[in-house]
Order: C-alpha cells, then sequence, then structure tokens
C-alpha cells in the first residue's frame, strides 16, 4: 500500500521496480531494446539490497520483479535448437513495459514544469459578496422572529380592511410549490413584499404556513440583515435534512 | 461593438470560481451577436495582459480566468502565510499522466503499466477530483474506468488533452537524456 | 515608490479571503516604508476607479475588495442562475442516487428516505431529463413511479443499471483508508 508519508519523506528512492530498472539502464547506458539480461538482474539484486533506495511499501513489487528477470536470464539461457525471433524474446514483455513507462516519466516531467508555473498562480478560493445576491452578514432568523412578523403583517392587512374572497381552496402543498417556483425565478423573495400580494387573508395565512412547512423540510432559508428590517427567504442550495 | 460589452465579460470572468468557458459567455450574453462577443474577449484579453498588473486573465481548463501575475507568487505566500503550494506526488503524477494518456483506463491496467499497485495513488487522486470514474469496461468483471477531469486541465493549465505533451516533445526530452548520458564517453 | 507596489497591492486584494485592511498589507509589505504602501494603495484605488472597467476595488467592512461594478449586476445575476442552473446540487444528485438505486421508486419513498420533501428536486431531475415517470404504483393512491432514463446511463458512462457501482466497489475505493485511519484508535 502506498502511503501519503511514504512518498513525502523519501522523494529520491524508487518509487517502483520500473523506475529502479530504467535508472539501471541509463547508468549503465544500455540499449532499452537489447538489454543485457545478466549484468541488469546483477545490479537490479545490488540495490534491492540496498534497502534505503527503495520504496519499502512496495517491496514485494521489487521482489517480484527480481523473480521476473531471474525468470527472463534462465530462458535465455535454455540451449535452443534455432535462434530465437524477435517474437519469442522472453525480455519482449518486459523491454515493451519499459519503453512505455519511459514515456511516462517523460510526460511527467513536462507536466512537473507546468504544474509549477500553475502553482505560482492564484485564483480566488471563495466568491466575494455579490452586489444584491450579497449574503454578507445575514442571520438565520428563528421561527419566532418569522412569526412576529408575520403577525405585524396581519394586523396591517387587517387595517387595510380589505374584501375577503371566499370561494377559492388554497392548498399548502400549492402554496409551498409556488413559492419554491417563485424562488427558483427570483431567487430571493421579500417576505412583507410576498404577502402584500396575496389576494386575501386566507390566502395569506396558507402562504404563511406554507412558508413554515418549507423551513421546517429545510428547503427554504429565512434570514434577516439586521434586526426589525424585512426578511428574506431563499432557496437553500443543498437542502438536505440529514438526521 | 456594443459599448460595455468587454466590461460586462470581464465582470462575467470575475464572478465565475472556475475557468469560463467562451460558449458560457455566449449563452450569457445571447442578444449580442457570438461574433462581437468574441471580439470584445479578445479586446479584453489584450488589454489585461498588456496592462501588466498584478492580476491577469489566463486561458486554462477550457476556459478563462483571473489569476495573480506569477511574479507576485511570494508576495501572496507571505500574504496567505503558505509555504508553498503541495504539490502532487511523483507517483500521483505518474498515475495521473497513464490516466491522462491512456483513458479510458481501469485500475489494473495502470497498476499493470506502473508495475505498482495503485489503488491508493487513484483514491487520492479521486479525492482531489483530478481523475473520476466514468463507467464500466466491457469485459470480464466488468471493471471501472477513470478519465481524467476538467479541474485535471486546469491544474496543469490545459485547455484539452490534445495540450497534453507529445511524442516529440517526449522523444525530445528522451533523447537529451540520452545525449547528457553519452557525453562522457570517450 | 518602489516598482510594483501598486501590483502587489493589487494582487493581495484580489486573493484576500476577505476585505482587505490596510494594516494587513502593511504588515505584508513592513519592508516597505508605510508611507510608501499608503501611496501605492491611493494610486492603484485612483487607476482602478478610473479605468471604468468590468471591476473595481471598493473599500467595504474596513478593508479593500475586488467587486464588479453595480451596473453589471443583471449580467452577473444571469449569468449566475445560467451557471447554477447547469450544475446538479447536491439535492438533486442525493435524489438522484436513491432512483438509481432504489428504482422504481415513487416520490413519497425517496422523500421518506431523504427526511425531505423531495418534489422541486424530482422536477429538476426531470427537467434535466435524467428521470422519468414510467407509470403508476398499484398502491393505495396509485402514486407516479420515477426511473432514470437513458440520458442518465449516457451521463454516468453506464451501458446498463447493473453497471452502477456496488456498495462493496465504493467501499473498496473508500474504506481502505478508513480502516487505516480507524486502527490507532482505542
Amino acid at each position: 500500500m502506498e502511503t501519503s508519508e511514504s512518498y513525502q519523506v523519501r522523494l529520491e528512492v524508487f518509487e517502483g521496480p520500473l523506475d529502479l530498472l530504467l535508472f539501471l539502464i541509463r547508468k549503465k547506458r544500455i540499449d532499452i531494446h537489447n538489454i543485457p539480461i545478466a549484468v541488469i538482474t546483477r545490479e537490479y539484486l545490488d540495490y534491492l539490497g540496498r534497502e534505503e533506495q527503495i520504496n519499502l511499501d512496495r517491496e514485494a513489487e521489487f521482489v517480484l520483479m527480481a523473480a521476473l528477470l531471474i525468470h527472463i536470464k534462465s530462458q535465455l539461457l535454455l540451449p535452443r535448437e534455432q535462434p530465437l525471433t524477435e517474437g519469442e524474446d522472453p525480455r519482449r514483455f518486459l523491454v515493451d513495459q519499459l519503453v512505455e513507462f519511459q514515456k511516462i516519466k517523460a510526460a511527467c516531467s513536462i507536466l512537473k514544469e507546468r504544474e509549477e508555473e500553475q502553482l505560482s498562480l492564484w485564483t480566488r478560493e471563495v466568491l466575494p459578496p455579490l452586489p444584491e445576491l450579497g449574503e454578507v452578514d445575514l442571520v438565520e432568523v428563528s421561527l419566532f422572529d418569522l412569526a412576529e412578523t408575520f403577525f405585524v403583517l396581519m394586523k396591517r392587512k387587517e387595517a387595510e380592511n380589505f374584501r375577503v374572497v371566499r370561494g377559492k381552496n388554497y392548498s399548502l402543498e400549492e402554496k409551498m410549490k409556488e413559492i419554491i417556483a417563485t424562488l427558483e425565478k427570483e431567487s430571493v423573495l421579500d417576505f412583507l413584499e410576498y404577502f402584500n400580494r396575496q389576494e386575501n387573508l386566507e390566502e395569506a395565512i396558507v402562504s404563511f404556513f406554507s412558508l413554515l412547512e418549507l423551513i421546517k423540510a429545510r428547503l427554504v432559508m429565512a434570514v434577516q440583515e439586521r434586526l426589525f428590517q424585512t426578511i428574506k427567504v431563499w432557496l437553500r442550495r443543498e437542502s438536505k435534512a440529514r438526521q | 461593438m456594443a459599448p460595455g460589452l468587454k466590461d460586462i465579460i470581464e465582470s462575467l470572468i470575475f464572478v465565475s470560481l472556475e475557468p469560463l468557458p467562451l460558449e458560457k459567455i455566449k449563452e450569457t450574453l445571447s442578444d449580442h451577436p457570438p461574433a462581437e462577443v468574441e471580439q470584445a474577449l479578445q479586446e479584453l484579453l489584450q488589454s489585461t495582459v498588456s496592462a501588466e498588473r498584478g492580476i491577469t486573465i489566463i486561458q486554462s481548463g477550457g476556459g478563462y480566468v483571473f489569476t495573480t501575475r506569477p511574479e507576485f507568487d511570494p508576495w501572496v505566500r507571505r500574504f496567505l502565510k503558505i509555504d508553498r503550494k503541495s504539490k502532487l506526488s511523483s507517483a500521483s503524477l505518474e498515475t495521473l499522466s497513464i490516466v491522462a494518456y491512456h483513458q479510458p483506463i481501469t485500475l489494473s491496467e495502470i497498476s499493470a503499466l506502473r508495475n505498482v499497485d495503485s489503488s491508493y495513488t487513484i483514491k487520492t487522486l479521486l479525492e482531489k477530483k483530478l481523475v473520476k470514474i466514468t463507467g464500466r469496461k466491457k469485459s470480464p468483471g466488468n471493471p471501472l474506468i477513470y478519465r481524467t477531469t476538467e479541474r485535471f486541465l486546469a491544474y496543469f493549465g490545459l485547455n484539452s488533452l490534445d495540450e497534453l505533451p507529445t511524442e516529440e516533445e517526449i522523444a525530445k526530452i528522451l533523447g537529451e537524456d540520452k545525449t547528457v548520458e553519452q557525453a562522457p564517453k570517450p
């Protein structure tokens, strides 16, 4: 298992067996397509003995590679009636792997430079408060604040002495959907203004209870910029209520 | 060109936390002809770059984003009290390049290419949102397949996978290595 | 005045998470005389305001902060709406995952699982064509039943629902670390 510490502390060690093999091939100036297996196996085992140079969390993988090298060596030593064709070369699989890995390493070195460049550029981590949409110092209001506002409003409505229109049924569910739809469109809703838009007291009351339901279900959030100011209602971005 | 179009685009790029793709700018300014929007964007980029101020706009991750200019990195770090931004470990970088070049790819294919079990590294990359799971391979066991993300592109300042180091660039690096190593030869 | 001081200050204001107070600017640039820093800040403010570009620096909350100019609010709002619309909220993702793993499922079953009325999120998912109504359940009230769509599969790169990651797979990817972390606990 790789662990975060193992590669932060030991940056100069060989991460895996291919790393080590590539290093040896370069050090010995060996043609990667024609690896003298006996030489490289000896070198490899040598390094494996000097444990401090390899990532110990990967020991099993290093040992596995050693086994593979020894196996390839033994295959090459087998007496044959005819010389090996290229396709039969027991080194083939390893060579392909090394060639591909070498390319990846080269790409890594280019990407590392790009990473370095990008790390010197700083973007912002958070959005500054946006005008109007800004949620600067908003406080979440309690149900009490909400209710208080509502009854103040109701008193005002009564004073207006408007005619109560009967005959229409306002369902809580429809009202909740309507509020959500309004919020979806306008993103923020002014509590008082919204109530003033209601046709009559009954509808206003249903709206109020719908809002309570939505707050309870944590679908919307009611906030007040300062005490005794109007209450604004927002859609909760992440409306989840985990237990 | 409509007056202020350039400034509107600047404000849009500014409020976008992720690189803002041209398409999204056009979508927002759909009441202007696309060609005008593009021209205004070009003008904005030119004036921003030539202004040589503290901040600039770069094209990265398939979009446009405001960043500080690189020469101010030391001051920004001093201000934010950040010693160094952490870099990817060589294991992560290796795994990430393999995913980038061989995607879509499975975990066992990655491990085979590295000759190293890569399950921990891939998890780290998933957490950093530099790779993502995008489905399954039609092969025995239907293993999950991985791809790089938009964030991967932005992390390296690339706009698309086409901008990954090319075969030629890679060959050049491999060639340089050889000449260096062969130099001491008599 | 030291060259670039103005630009350094601009980059600091830009990366600051909060309105940046003058004191903090001076603290970061303590190797410059405070008077010079103040002068550079004034020059920066002047040039930024007079540039009449998309973004500007204002003094707010005891410090300096970059904002978009108020006259661009309508576009900024339009953009933010478009931007938000194109992303799945975590509530939508939660609902979608429930539909994916529990389909066919009714709205009240989803709501019961999430502990939240999910009629709004299911509507969003219907609009995005990630779920569809496929009939009614033969139970009291005959509620509508929901399933994921072909588009859902395409979006997540799946060929069929059988390919959704299993609990064990997710545990394997995400869980391994946990056991390591939890190990030392008493």
